[in-house]
């Protein structure tokens, strides 16, 4: 079996999340890579959950909407996703009485789980059970994984699980060992934290807020062995305020939130501008406006963050699609506030920060930038002219500099200025950082580029870029997808071999298309997406072979 | 090699109205920073008439913005404790705009000094009601008068959970000394309330030379809500200064940070073994 | 005399503002048109306050670097403003002890105060006599103007005046009864408040904010004659939140505020589009980022303010450029607002803003506009699906309707989904309201021309326009002014025969200029200024010499 | 012409956790409001679980934004002052996000009532502390156990302005209906904080049941405090429910509006004589 699609669902409250990423580390224990969907409604017990984890030998990024097994803790499982069965596919269900009724493999989970006197969640380690013996996963395996990621009440859980390993039949979706290295498993929030993490970033301010929460409980659970101090304030204008205190003290400084929070921090940001003091702020697309569907996706904020904030100032705005490029920008975007003092941001995306992905670790090395620092001779200046813009840091503490640094105009030194020859330096000092940032990611890769040379060139970007690569691979296509998105790139290398340009993006004006036009790039057909659902690499192909090719 | 009263002074040139009480706070906060620590020293402000006391003096500072001072000054604390962070807000500033933020650090106990530069106006903007203002108070926001009660910061400060708690009047030059001084010694969350007449907008100096008189003691435990609302900050009870309430408890960043300074923090983390944990 | 221009200048404190708004008003009796613009500091007493009255037969809403008339109260004028002086112009100044020492007319200010028993501030007085009596102004009209616009101790301040007309001599700037109608003289803000309120504006929500703070000033000091609610709430978020709830509750709502005070407003702005509540936001923009130099302007807040809040959403947008269209284009925010139920906003600048202007009511008429009504047949459905988008509006009270508004998507009757086909229904319907604002607009001017045509076309917005049309006027040079921003207006009607596009705009980047060119417009050339003052007329003329012709 | 407890239900599907306290007050709150004018009834909400409650009732709504029901129902009730406005926050929704509007609400004696379901956790967001959750308490931003102290919201809201201040507990029914309808009676700022376990991140079913005890009568000026603070929010104390303190003073809204309905307002203003003053 080289690359098969598997759908549990269930419940709020049926641990489907917890089933499907240990279903995908079940694979992974034999080189299987692998990638997690969650899809949620903003609930907590009820509702419909569904999980997709998509398996294969080659690093995939992206679902189908045809799946090869479909495992049911409910009805509703059935009744809205039987339809999506592939040809072959198996469903594997709870036949316990009054649960679900359907042609496939049937077992008990319910039953199991009351004999065995365990708790009613625990049906989704029955349902593990049965899924490894579908995939004839060896049970070793099994045990493994419990151990090492169910810790609590294990050894019940595993005999639930046996249970139900005994009571099924193995299906045609027949594990293989892939020889290859097993690799780890985390969520794009998580690469986002380890990003950080490695770029120096010491303190995180954060109040929760889908889908960044994960960043918060990531770094709130690893404080210590990270050495770092983790805050969740009392809302987010106090997120990006002590943010920017601890800066100015000299801690290398993150803040996470979504676009509902981020809107409340662009005071901050206009702040962060003026007073040159570095920041990174992470921001979690999901479907807007305001509150919108908070537990799905839309990548609707790009030119939001592109332009917030009062005033004209350089920024750096990342868009990572994956894990791996989300634990690299990170680290990137993180370098080059502190480099260049100018507030940069990580723009992600539900489907991006809680996707869990295989984690290739040798793709990227982050490894810490030092901020220009102040050479301790003469007069401290915070804010002294200097070819780049960029002046000197000193922190406060320091027994020859004092530090001022303000939300007004100002002299070098820090003090309020509104003459007007001064007024209009400073306009030209910050502006001109723009030409630093440029230099520091001359060496850093702002598009990448997939697929085979063709006439027609799809654009994308963020998460979208896993079907993309997905769909142009299968259709022949060349995929681009710029990351650094400020500075925009210069792409013409990239296109001018174009006959058509396309874009695919989850929104309903095509925001990247808008970007690229506005940088001189014609767009000849948006293909777009805005139910609040990433789009699947069948259903994406699909619509590529009806609306373009 | 700390700075004197006269080095103390920066180059900006001072535009405060002739006859403001913020001369009086910017004097005592002068003659006490005189024998601080002074390197290690941060002045925050907000915006507003009182904010632009930390241009004129010489010493770190982070002019903020407005209503942010609480969370400005505990982002500072955190990123450094070694710092000592004092802030001066004005009453639109820290009991208007950005009054959570005050309640706030007041409950975590965040070892920081707030200074409140209370002249019951907006001064900067000319002259509109602040949530401290009178019953009555015509502004230019309320020329028929407001019809808002003004909050009492004393009790919301103790409601909140300050563990240092105070009054000045930037006409008694002493007691102002004083407890600036003591709420900057103080081992966690400050708060100073001074009153300090706006000249231009509201001027309450022949009132509160009338109505304030010095606690001279700190009172005692039951009668600290009394005295706090002797005055109603209307027409209504003299005005007790000085300091009404004292109290230690854990600060937030000594509990947050247990010896952590995360301003010098360089350390290089091997993420290989919990990468390993999750696979 | 044609045409002269007056610089008063003093200390803050020293009552310039007043005087020069007073001296417009003397030459307004005779029918002159006039144009104040006032550079202050931010601090309330002293620094360096100045005025400049431009006065003159046709309409003019600009101002000259060079003078013909300077009134110094204080040394700084002199030396900050001598240079100024055109030639054959006269400084008028005081000359009593201590003061001001120059050449040209001098008068005792000062001393004439003391003598009289006045205080200091009345110097501006014995400033008014003086000028009164150089420009050889009838004593009557003084009298008058006093009576009328200084209420407060008119008698003793006239017999200040009187003194000093006594003692001055006349200039060569006499004036001349113009025999055109006298013509209300009203600011930027004043506009926008008498607009608001002729649109059916019911309640005004602000906190204070320079330079948009004279607005919350007038209509409080209004509030009864024009039966209104004015508030002022503990910040902008209230401000905004209040000003939501109000208008669901069927109130006619505004709120005003600056680039920062906007920040803070975002995420409301981001909910009046989910919930379609209709909102009027005015914007005044001043120099920024962050608190920036407070009391001067700059035109940078554009697309911060077109791309403002997170998710896609229709918004209308004006950029106003001199009184008369401040007051009318504020009506039209008002009015697109509630006919669409979408927000709106009027995007001022400090120059226009606290400008003061001649004001021709006779230009534009304000009318309110009625929204679509529900028509109480059936069920009401606050978001009912309509050919435009545009759902009827029912508000609570109506014993027949259950009115639900909500920040989440949401289905027809406004409860919550999160469904794939409604979500992308909902976000479709809002879009489809581009059009709908688009006909509402038809026959509205969205851009307006002046000068002559000519190859090169200068493209300008806000308050600048008034230097832009002037300087055009004097080169012979065409100008457009767009003055709806969004619905960006189709402009290859006003530009197909442009051989140059130059734009010019008080900012560092060129706002305009990157809009017009994200509309497909090549700019070939931008002439910026940001030190915070506007441009001048003779300025301007110089530098398009230099840089454009 | 009235719905009646299940005409009250909407279409929307209930999706509260089984055990919720939420379900008690839903109940309570249609057992009130079928006696109410419900036309002229609006109900407000934050966002967080307690907020889907205005989903389920079949009345006017504004489902607002996190941390805003006080200023959003201020807005209604300042639009149309005949409309009964009752607002649902949670406590991170109304002590956390939004605390300044809350305290401003109170401060101005709008004539709203304001319904906190305390659970001691953001429960939509899955687990984090509130600023009402105990010291020690472990959420997911705080798995070593939160070092800040609670904030006591009753006397928050007294030292704010509060004219109705009461507290209930989801599991007393009789008590919660009482308390609702005794705060919607109430002319000027009501407030009502539940006590509402979260069944699953935060179940405080036990220790409230232990603990809670009806107040019956309403406190003496004289004890109010006391009774207020019997209860530290953490392991110290008993639990009092009921109404701790009422008293009467003018209404923001009576005084703002003057008998004036901006919602109704269709008048045309000639600005004639106002542009003649200015010529
Ligand atoms: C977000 C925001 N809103 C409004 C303002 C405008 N503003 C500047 S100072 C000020 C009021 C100052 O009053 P206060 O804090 O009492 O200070 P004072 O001038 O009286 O010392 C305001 C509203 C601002 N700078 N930022
Ligand atoms: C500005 C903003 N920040 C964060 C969020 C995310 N958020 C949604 S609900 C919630 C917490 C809810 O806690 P609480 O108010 O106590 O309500 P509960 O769920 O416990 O009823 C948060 C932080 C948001 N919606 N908006
Ligand atoms: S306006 Fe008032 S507070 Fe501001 S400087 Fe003048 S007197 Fe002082
Ligand atoms: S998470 Fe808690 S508060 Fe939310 S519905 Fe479940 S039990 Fe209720
Ligand atoms: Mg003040
Ligand atoms: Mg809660």
């Amino acid at each position: 079996m080289e690359d098969i699609s598997i759908l549990v669902g269930g419940k709020a409250g049926d641990g489907i999340r917890i089933a499907a990423i240990i279903v995908a580390r079940l694979f992974s224990r034999y080189g299987y890579r692998v990638f997690v969907y969650d899809d949620y409604p903003s609930l907590i017990r009820g509702g419909h959950n569904f999980s997709l984890i998509r398996v294969s030998r080659q690093k995939v990024q992206a679902n189908n909407v045809g799946v090869d097994l479909i495992v049911a803790l409910d009805k509703q499982t059935i009744e809205k996703h039987a339809s999506e069965l592939n040809d072959g596919g198996v469903i594997l269900f709870d036949s316990s009485k009054g649960e679900v009724e359907t042609e496939g493999v049937g077992v008990p989970f319910k039953e199991i789980v009351k004999e065995m006197e365990g708790m009613s969640i625990m049906r989704n380690s029955a349902a593990l059970g049965a899924i490894a013996k579908v995939a004839e996963i060896d049970w070793k395996i099994v045990e493994e994984v419990f151990y090492k990621f169910l810790p609590k009440k294990t050894d019940l859980n595993l005999k639930i699980a046996r249970k139900a390993y005994d009571m099924a039949s193995a299906g045609n979706l027949k594990v293989e060992n892939l020889n290859q290295e097993m690799m780890p498993i985390i969520s794009g929030n998580e690469a986002i934290g380890l990003g950080a993490v490695k770029a120096g970033m010491a303190v995180y301010y954060a109040y929760p807020m889908t889908p960044s929460t994960g960043i918060l409980h990531f770094l709130a659970a690893n404080r210590d062995r990270f050495n770092i101090l983790v805050v969740h304030p009392e809302n987010e204008i106090a997120v990006i305020l002590m943010a920017l205190g601890s800066a100015y003290s000299g801690a290398k400084t993150m803040v996470g939130t979504a676009g509902g929070g981020f809107a409340l921090m662009v005071e901050g940001l206009s702040l962060s501008a003026q007073s040159e003091i570095p920041i990174t702020i992470v921001v979690g697309q999901r479907a807007a406006p305001s509150t919108g569907v908070p537990t799905y996706s839309l990548q609707s904020d790009l030119h939001f963050v592109l332009n917030a904030g009062h005033g004209e100032f350089p920024r750096f705005l990342v868009a990572p699609g994956d894990a791996e490029e989300a634990y690299y920008y990170t680290g990137v975007a993180m370098n080059v506030a502190w480099s260049c003092q100018v507030p940069s941001i990580v723009l992600s995306d539900k489907n991006l920060s809680e996707g869990n992905y295989s984690f290739d670790s040798s793709m990227y090395t982050v490894e810490e930038a030092q901020p220009i620092l102040w050479d301790g001779k003469g007069d401290y200046l915070r804010y002294k002219d200097s070819e780049n813009g960029v002046s000197p840091l000193a922190f406060p503490g320091n027994k020859s500099a004092t530090v001022k640094v303000t939300s007004y105009e100002h002299d070098q030194y820090g003090i309020t200025t509104e003459e007007s020859e001064k007024v209009a330096f400073m306009q030209q000092k910050r502006l001109q950082k723009t030409e630093a940032v440029k230099k520091e990611i001359e060496d850093i890769e702002a598009v990448k580029a997939y697929g085979k040379d063709s006439d027609t060139v799809i654009f994308t970007w963020g998460s979208t870029k896993g079907a993309c690569v997905e769909a142009a691979d299968a259709l022949g296509l060349k995929v681009l997808q710029p990351i650094i998105m400020e500075p925009f790139p210069d792409l013409s290398s990239y296109i001018k071999d174009a006959g058509r340009i396309v874009t695919v993006e989850t929104n309903a004006t095509g925001q990247l298309a808008r970007l690229l036009e506005n940088n001189g790039i014609r767009v000849d057909h948006k293909v777009l997406k805005y139910n609040a659902r990433p789009f699947f690499t069948d259903e994406l192909i699909e619509r590529l072979r009806k609306e373009v090719l | 090699m700390n700075k004197g009263n006269k080095e103390l002074n920066s180059y900006a040139e001072n535009t405060w109205c002739p006859g403001c009480g913020n001369f009086a706070i910017l004097n005592a906060s002068k003659k006490v920073f005189a024998d601080k620590d002074q390197k290690n020293l941060v002045m925050v402000a907000g915006i507003g008439c009182h904010a632009k006391l930390v241009d004129y003096i010489d010493l770190n500072h982070f002019y903020s913005i407005h209503g942010r001072v609480p969370a400005t000054a505990t982002g500072i604390k955190l990123g450094n404790p070694e710092l000592t962070v004092i802030g001066f807000a004005g009453d639109g500033d820290a009991y208007g705009e950005g009054l959570a933020h005050l309640m706030f650090a007041a409950k975590r106990n965040i070892n920081i000094t707030m200074v409140i530069h209370n002249n019951g106006v907006y001064g900067l903007t000319t002259g509109q009601f602040t949530p401290t203002s009178p019953e009555g108070f015509k502004g230019k926001s309320t020329p028929w008068g407001s019809v808002e009660r003004p909050f009492n910061p004393l009790t919301l400060m103790l409601g909140a959970g300050a563990t240092f708690i105070s009054r000045s009047y930037s006409n008694r030059m002493e007691n102002l000394e004083m407890v600036i001084d003591e709420a900057m010694k103080h081992k966690g969350f400050s708060f100073v309330e001074v009153l300090q007449p706006c000249y231009t907008f509201y001027n309450t100096y022949k009132i509160y030379n009338e109505k304030v008189y010095d606690l001279e003691e700190e009172p005692p435990k039951e009668h600290v809500i009394e005295k706090m609302t002797e005055w109603n900050y209307g027409s209504k009870g003299n005005i007790p200064i000085g300091i009404f309430y004292r109290e230690t408890r854990p600060t937030y960043d000594e509990s947050m940070l247990r010896e952590m300074v995360p301003a010098r923090r360089k350390e290089e983390i091997d993420i290989e073994d919990l990468l390993k944990e999750n696979t």
